[in-house]
């Protein structure tokens, strides 16, 4: 069961990595928001079966401050990309 | 019913590891930045709502399964707000 | 055969590669954007290590509002995309740093393969101070954050107050005592006035759950107090609050609160306990929790504060 | 190779890394963020020892965990005061860079 779990974590993490490095080599600053995106939904998703299959206590939280702070990461930045072109559009 | 749980696991799991190949695949595959933004945000949210799923079986506590729960109804909604957000920005940006 | 060992080789290579692209990056935004993604990953890497703990108070802190501190003072420099391309150092002073880094991390990783066994360890002297001082708490961490290490964690919340004051003190003279520049200039936009209605109640609970826990599972005063503080600057960037002044009462009383709580307690000790930081026997693990709450309260006042910058006068700047 | 030594070994790498960002990139943001990674680098190769304390019959060793929770803490301070520095500095000179060149040259550099 635990091999089945870490299965399934490696091929999110693998991914993971092919979206990053697809997002993070993309052209336009908006589109590499979408990385943190992505580590908040694959990254946490590998997180919890990994850390299931390693039996760590009290992962919850730790899945849950990430949910958190990348719902966080992508406000301010969008904040501050919106906060640019009104500086420049308007 | 341990090895009905287990099916069941088995089977939310590799569902919710399914759908994070199809989201990566979109976005690789989809021309523009509004439908990769579509395919990710959409498709991993459902992934990652099946691997929870698929591990509330083995949840220690009703607490930690309540919190796999609450993980899953978090990131639906930043998904589905981040994803509106980001779809703004790219509309601006490409004005 | 377990895939443990590849998963983990995977994401140490994924780890490096990021932090590789946030150097590599061209400009400071695809810089910044590498830099938290590469902590959300970092945060893996501790999991990994069976620390909880320092997962998350480095996803929270080291990644999260790091990034959003470097860039909101990329947007402050102006310099969020670089205009004209700046001068490249020659490329043999590239080459030499190169290899000077290259002998650092070798140096440094033989080190870490050469060393001694069996490990040191402070775990059995923790382990009895758990027990002794910090009776009644489940988690070792915040019983050696709390007790076995109290002075530590009290200057560390002093250091946090002087950055505090350090950053409050570059601003300029005629703007002291006036709010720090708005994290956002524009009006926010319907999504992101939803999400930071929704988010923030959610997240305020889940930061005050991961500090309460904390006394017996992974969680405590910093990881809490780091989610409040990053709720409480989504509310401001979606414009539902304001960045309060800087000579505000509330917001000084709420620096200073936590390192004074602490010490008064910490004297309390000498008088009752017979020591400096002793608490009594029975009463360790409420009188914790209480100094914890009043070190949440100076977390969360400090943080938005470092982010926001030095106080000004105008808008903009 | 243990996740342990595997672990090191990043935390190696990092400080490589950052040491290389450090000394090139003239962008003061760019050092500061250089600078993290050899932070972050340096406690894991420190958390290393915490997890090597596992053989004295621990899971874990709570004492360099609690210290590297307070050095991210601190590290963050450092991080905040810098750029305040920096903004401060940039506001003034009317530079962004911290190449020294730029610096003593008569009126060049300053492109930003």
């Amino acid at each position: 069961m635990n091999e089945l779990f870490l299965a399934a974590a490696g091929l999110i993490i693998l991914m993971v990595a092919i979206g990053l490095a697809r997002i993070l080599r993309g052209s336009s600053d908006v589109e590499k928001l979408m990385a943190v995106q992505l580590l908040g939904t694959g990254g946490i998703a590998a997180l919890l079966l990994i850390a299931y299959a390693t039996s760590v206590p009290g992962v919850e939280d730790v899945a849950l401050g990430l949910a958190l702070l990348a719902a966080f990461a992508t406000i301010a930045f969008v904040n501050l990309l919106d906060a640019e072109q009104g500086d420049t559009g308007a | 019913m341990i090895t009905l749980l287990n099916v069941f696991s088995i089977t939310a799991i590799s569902a919710g590891a399914f759908f994070f190949f199809a989201g990566t695949v979109g976005l690789l595959r989809f021309p523009d930045s509004l439908s990769r933004l579509h395919a990710l945000t959409k498709a991993d949210t459902l992934g990652l709502g099946l691997v929870a799923l698929g591990l509330l079986p083995r949840a220690d506590s009703a607490l930690s399964a309540l919190k796999l729960i609450v993980i899953w109804a978090l990131v639906l909604l930043s998904a589905a707000s981040t994803a509106q957000l980001i779809g703004r920005a790219l509309r601006q940006s490409r004005r | 055969m377990s895939i443990l060992p590849y998963i983990d080789i995977g994401l140490a290579l994924l780890v490096v590669g990021i932090a590789g692209t946030t150097i590599a990056a061209r400009d400071q935004f695809a810089a910044v954007v590498g830099y938290v993604a590469y902590g959300l990953l970092l945060a893996f890497v501790w999991i990994r290590l069976y620390a909880p703990d320092v997962a998350l108070t480095e996803a929270a802190v080291g990644s999260g509002v790091t990034g959003v501190l470097l860039i909101t003072a990329g947007k402050r420099l102006g310099a969020l995309k670089n205009p004209a391309p700046e001068a490249q150092p020659p490329l043999t002073l590239k080459l030499l740093i190169g290899v000077l880094a290259v002998l650092v991390a070798g140096a440094l990783g033989a080190a870490i393969l050469l060393l001694p066994d069996p490990p040191p360890s402070l775990a059995p002297e923790a382990a009895a101070a758990a027990d002794s001082a910090g009776a009644g708490l489940g988690n070792p961490i915040t019983a050696v954050l709390m007790s076995y290490r109290s002075f530590d964690t009290m200057l560390e919340k002093l250091v946090l107050i002087l950055a505090v004051v350090g950053v409050w003190s570059v601003g300029a003279d005629k703007a002291w005592g006036s709010a720090p520049a708005e994290l956002r200039q524009p009006k926010a936009t319907a999504p992101m006035v939803f999400l930071a209605q929704m988010l923030a109640p959610v997240g305020m609970l889940i930061g005050i759950h991961i500090f309460w826990t904390g006394a017996n599972a992974p969680g405590g005063a910093f990881q809490g107090g780091a989610l409040l503080a990053a709720m409480w600057m989504v509310i401001m960037m979606a414009q539902l609050a304001k960045l309060p002044r800087i000579d505000a009462q509330w917001l000084r009383v709420a620096l200073v609160s936590g390192p004074a709580v602490f010490l008064i307690f910490g004297l309390a000790g000498e008088v009752t306990a017979g020591s400096f930081f002793a608490y009594p026997h029975s009463l360790a693990k409420p009188i914790i929790l209480f100094i914890e709450a009043f070190m949440v309260l100076s977390i969360t006042a400090a943080l938005p504060m470092l982010v926001a910058g030095p106080p000004s006068e105008r808008p903009d700047r | 190779m243990t996740p342990l030594m595997l672990a090191g070994l990043v935390g190696a790498s990092l400080v490589g890394l950052g040491l290389y960002g450090l000394i090139l990139h003239p962008h003061p943001l760019r050092k500061l963020l250089a600078f993290n990674l050899i932070g972050n680098g340096v406690f894991l190769v420190f958390g290393i020892v915490a997890r090597r304390g596992a053989a004295a019959g621990f899971r874990f060793d709570p004492v360099p965990q609690a210290m590297i929770i307070t050095g991210i803490v601190v590290a963050f301070a450092a991080s905040a005061l810098a750029v305040a520095i920096i903004l401060r500095l940039s506001a003034e000179s009317g530079r962004v860079t911290l190449d020294p060149e730029a610096w003593t040259k008569p009126n060049g550099g300053d492109a930003t």
